[in-house]
């Protein structure tokens, strides 16, 4: 019998000045997990929380069972999201970088779950985002001047200056107001599903978290109450392999994957290639037929990854490998889905130019146009008075003599 | 008008709101069927129906986070915590989210959720079924917090409350479930029916967030109270003959200040009791407005009453519980000459 | 597809009224379920999640791989222990109605899982309890007028007066101090476990929750924290049925067990009758070998009944239907482990009526001479000077002014 | 003595206790390769390895929970909380377990455990990157509450705390980690070595908690302040020509209250400044015992400077921040001739 310590510490593959090593993920080939009818019970299913559902295979070649057939159409839209996503993204980056916007978060790399997750559900749904799920947005059609307007904190962003930038919301869209607590949207969007299945309606709502803040207690309370009341909702964690600077081994990834806690409390739980946009579609397609089905609620791991760095506050040389995204063996979910489309949906690398070139323009004249309603540093601003509204419904007594203070304050500067 | 003791005045209030407003659910730990440990919700589940009443899992974090969901998504949860102890694990989800979602959304959402909770000593609860921690929530802005001192004011506030469009937390002292308490433990326990704030409509009424009640008028000093210390520090001034103005706060978010202003205002004096912890605890806020507001009118220091920066001990619940005596120690140092 | 309400509500098999019904129960034949080596990794062995591990069978007879073959000797011992326990808890019962203590938790029913697993472990080990426990005080030999004067809040308590009647310790005992919080006890018990990892000690840590209280945050942050660092810990789920007037199937029972948490987390996951003193003994050694050889943390369900009120404060004649208990498949664990001694360990019923008077003796015995010390009512009582000591380490000077004007005011009286 | 920012400072006491204590661990998110999102545990865990220096899950709960079993079996934890906005999540585990073990055991079982939390405002973190909640934990009974203003307090603090055999909360003003800010945002930031509190011994040292620092003597008037708002609150008194006497609490739990009353007796006047909101702040706590102690003192009544009682804004950074504008405003009422 061992008398030394036995604290495992998870391994990280690789840290800086390493070579990047994957040979840790479990992988599935694509078109090799079978595909179950959506009425079938979590226990008979607890295969799909272990392989990993992908349809496009290495040919750029849609297969098996999850291939959810859709037309070139229905791609190019999804391509034409993911892409703008990535442009935006991109651009907001540098606008950080310029000092216009004080912190920005790029979901490069993860591109796909959201958009294609957003489009495999319905408008009447009700989806709680984290803040790396522009993607939602940008399907929903949120206009890019309305989330830079938010970035801006100016005169029309639609949270009046509350929030960090990336903590979009939109009543109208169905996207609920994200939060800068990790995790907290999960039980709450198990709450908006049971209050669907009280009132008899049928729209299910969808959640997201990162596989890093599934480790709080509200990814339990979730999945908890999801499973008791068998809630049509769908929950989704984003493996995307890192949380800031901790290796996915640290939110309980090394043991087991997280799709598997799902048939833990009696849910099903898939694993799917999150860069393999016909796969995540599918997978959720699947998911949403079961929640309204009354089949119950899905967890839905999207094994992805974070290519960029954690937020503009953040550089991941300083904690894994160089140039490990260009070794990641899923790929990148907007490079498969154009060779795809290029194989069977009559796109080129013309076309795909273009489009980037046309989503360019529509992401600086949308910049154009927000950067008039205010920047951090010039144009019209908001007014501080705001600052003291929507605490309550109606503004107390206190908060009103508070704002007289503030506004002499303000007069005596 | 009926008889009514505390538990059956908010059993009355959630009736009446399951009755007229379709969005109105209850949820909570041993609730529905059962009807809760302290009854408050009996017969509802069975009137109403397992989709309106709901048992939950023992999770009072998770009870919290789907009561905003089903709140956004347009019902008015009202969520029964079984212990104002055990509020704790929801703490995150009412501090960071429920406090907070009409300020970050700007307005365009948010979650009409009220949470019902027993609190208070008196009951031999011991450290974890004793608790007042009403103060620590009205540091967090953007939520509400009532605490009921009699069952007529309990239905009202728990009907104004539900119908209210932003998060309550409303404290329901447990040991005036059944009767007023002076914190006299010699004499017997007095039902509701001994007290005029027994008497209950049957049917819908509200009494106003933010305003406080005058519970008894005087010109000696003022006493600012809330809970089961309405009772005992009315008693403690009595029995010291003193012409004491009593005001039952009812909400400490959003607080009647012009109500406690203007009655220090007139009687230069005052004590503050509360049965939470000292040390930080509400009455420091109320004696910090009052000493901002009104310093030029006081004649002695106020006084605070409460109970000692200690958990609250089994074996010693009324040395811990702020007793008549406390009171008048405090009465007797406020009202020295000036 | 369905256009009305899906909200489901967990069944509870039996109300008032109605006839006692476990058919919900999914039980394994005695000694029918394998048993894999202590090393066996976690998602080898996701079975033992699912099965029930039982050793005695209808004829009291051990069967099958996990009979951990204890001598006679040990079952008496077993035996007494839990008859001790019974016997103890009847008592107090009675002394709380007749209004001697404010309040008591019977743990009728429960008796072989506190007990059995108790036996199972080392002195070293630590034990994180919950209120129903009162099984592991005993066997760590904490003599009855200890638990007695804490019972009693009086001058020998050794909570000095500050907890509710059950919430025993002692730190000799290594039985750490019972929280009124639910849950709390899980994830520290995991600490205490990563600690003795740290410096390389060879003891394992252990802690019991209900199956109710298995719903909180803690027992996930436990079940994450041990996976993590692949702790030494044993972490039990007590499912007796009931969480007050609240049906196991609220706390997520009914979609799957208890122990299949475990394997969604990459634990090692066991569902162990818990009426079944040997199962249970068989199973905890099983796991406290994987904790020290370095296995890691091992999940245990144990499924019994709840067959006394919740407390001295409740009536499950409100809630659930009468004679229950008498029903209950798994039987009585005192009973069978009785019936299993007559048989092969020269056990008799005159032997187990002396031994019942034996302890009835003791335990009156203990019940005089605690009573000296202080009762509720009578007696000697513990200095209220005592409120004050021990909120920190040194008296603050806020508490001692506090303790003085305490001392004016009770002189006021 | 070597010049240190205060980050540096805070490495330096972990490290100094890491080397003389093997029960000293640290844990916390993203603390132990990377060193922190404030770098604050750089190179620690290189230095003393992975099993003293631990990554863990995002978990605050979690995080609180293992502590307390850590402490329990003979370690000494430093939990690092992100951001004190994330201290909620762990909320139950603090006030119900860590603050009460002691107690509810008769002192057989404690948990030293430290929670570090960087805190406050003043860098664009918008609303969950900027928050006080230290008033919230002086509320809980059996947990001392710690904020220094500067490296040389911060180091000696830390020390102190770690070799508490009590639990201690240890907010980090995050404002203050680069260099001392008084408020004013025109100015460029200064560095600690122009501070002579950025001269911090390499070596063990210890600063009391329970004790205040008389940052400046006065006759003017008081001003009784912690973390950031010291700075503050000194610059403006400077601008107005008040020679006031400006006291650093340093630890709000235990209190120096001996200090801040003899001060408020000796001037008559005092303002009290956080960077919290004001309702139910600490300022509430302050200004409740110098009325006890001092009343027959004071000259104008205390003024509190806080943080509005709103969320803290992203766009309104500095019309949120407790300005010297602010501070100056306060000090005028409480100069006022009596
Ligand atoms: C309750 C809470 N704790 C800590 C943080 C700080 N934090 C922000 S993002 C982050 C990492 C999250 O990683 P993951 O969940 O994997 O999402 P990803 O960034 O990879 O999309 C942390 C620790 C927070 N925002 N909220
Ligand atoms: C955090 C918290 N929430 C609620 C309670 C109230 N409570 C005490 S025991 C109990 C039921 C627990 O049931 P279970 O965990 O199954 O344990 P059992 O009583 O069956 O042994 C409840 C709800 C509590 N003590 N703590
Ligand atoms: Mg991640
Ligand atoms: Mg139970």
């Amino acid at each position: 019998m061992q008398r030394r310590s036995r604290l495992h510490v998870p391994p990280t593959p690789a840290r800086p000045g390493e070579a990047p090593d994957f040979s840790y993920l479990q992988l599935s080939e694509a078109g090799a997990v079978r595909r179950p009818d959506v009425s079938a019970r979590a226990r008979e299913i607890g295969f799909l929380s272990l392989e990993l559902v992908r349809v496009l295979d290495d040919k750029h070649e849609a297969r098996g069972p999850w291939d959810p057939h859709l037309d070139a159409a229905e791609l190019e839209i999804g391509l034409r999201h993911m892409l703008l996503t990535r442009i935006f993204d991109e651009r907001m980056q540098r606008t950080q970088r310029a000092g216009k916007i004080s912190f920005y978060m790029r979901s490069l790399g993860d591109e796909a779950v959201a958009v294609a997750q957003c489009m495999a559900l319905r408008p009447g749904d009700m989806l709680f985002p984290s803040y790396r799920n522009q993607g939602l947005h940008i399907v929903r059609g949120i206009p890019l001047v309305d989330m830079m307007c938010q970035l801006l904190s100016n005169t029309r962003d639609m949270c009046k200056g509350r929030q960090l930038p990336v903590m979009y919301h939109s009543a109208a869209g169905r996207l609920f107001s994200i939060s800068g607590n990790l995790g907290t949207q999960f039980p709450q969007a198990v709450g908006w599903a049971m209050a669907a299945a009280i009132k008899g309606e049928d729209h299910l709502a969808a959640s997201w978290i990162g596989e890093g803040a599934s480790a709080e207690a509200d990814f339990h309370h979730a999945l908890l109450f999801a499973a008791v009341y068998q809630a049509p909702v769908i929950l989704n964690v984003v493996n995307n392999q890192w949380a800031i600077s901790t290796f996915q081994g640290y939110a309980g990834g090394e043991q087991r994957s997280f799709a598997a806690r799902g048939p833990g409390y009696g849910i099903a739980g898939v694993r799917v290639d999150g860069n393999d946009f016909l796969a995540v579609h599918a997978v959720t397609q699947w998911a949403a037929q079961r929640a309204r089905t009354g089949a119950g609620p899905t967890l839905i791991e999207l094994v992805t990854y974070r290519a960029a760095a954690h937020s503009t506050s953040d550089d991941p040389a300083r904690y894994r490998a160089k140039d490990d995204y260009a070794h990641w063996p899923l790929g990148d979910p907007i490079e498969r889905l154009k060779q795809h489309l290029i194989k069977h949906g009559g796109w080129s690398e013309e076309r795909h130019r273009a489009l980037a070139a046309e989503l360019e323009s529509l992401v600086a004249a949308s910049w154009k146009e927000a950067a008039t309603y205010g920047t951090l540093t010039e144009g019209p601003r908001l007014d501080p008075d705001l600052m003291f509204e929507d605490v309550f419904k109606e503004m107390p007594l206190n908060l009103q003599r508070q704002r007289e203070a503030m506004r002499a304050e303000r007069n005596s500067k | 008008m009926a008889q009514m003791n505390m538990i059956q005045a908010l059993n009355s209030a959630m009736d009446v709101m399951l009755g007229r407003d379709p969005a109105v659910v209850l949820m909570g730990e041993d609730i529905g069927y059962f009807g809760g440990v302290f009854r408050v919700t009996e017969g509802l589940q069975r009137k109403y129906g397992e989709h309106r009443v709901l048992d939950t899992p023992i999770a009072e974090g998770g009870i919290v986070g789907a009561a905003i969901g089903m709140a956004v998504n347009g019902l008015r949860p009202v969520a029964e915590i079984q212990f104002a102890d055990y509020i704790y694990p929801g703490f995150d989800q009412i501090a960071s989210e429920l406090a907070r979602l009409r300020y970050r959304s700007a307005g365009d959402f948010f979650a009409p959720v009220t949470i019902r909770t027993p609190c208070g000593g008196g009951i031999r609860g011991g450290q974890t079924h004793s608790q007042s921690p009403e103060g620590i929530f009205t540091h967090v802005c953007g939520i509400k917090v009532v605490m009921p001192s009699n069952p007529f004011d309990a239905k009202g506030l728990l009907i104004t409350a539900i119908e209210d469009d932003d998060p309550v937390i409303f404290f329901e002292p447990k040991r005036l479930y059944n009767g007023p308490f002076d914190g006299d433990t010699n004499r017997p326990a007095v039902p509701w029916s001994t007290h005029k704030k027994g008497e209950v409509p049957a049917g819908h009424y509200t009494v106003p967030l933010g305003k406080a009640d005058i519970v008894r008028a005087g010109k000696d000093l003022t006493i600012i109270s809330y809970g089961t210390m309405v009772h005992v520090a009315a008693a403690a001034a009595a029995a010291q003959g003193i012409d004491a103005e009593i005001i039952d706060l009812r909400s400490l978010v959003p607080l009647d200040a012009d109500s406690i202003c203007s009655s220090v205002k007139k009687t230069g004096r005052c004590v503050v009791a509360h049965e939470a912890t000292r040390f930080s605890g509400f009455g420091a806020e109320i004696v910090s407005i009052i000493q901002e507001e009104c310093f030029w009118d006081l004649l002695a220091p106020i006084q605070r009453v409460a109970g000692w920066d200690t958990p609250y001990p089994h074996a010693f619940e009324w040395e811990y519980f702020p007793s008549q005596a406390r009171v008048a120690a405090a009465l007797k140092v406020a009202m020295e000459p000036a």
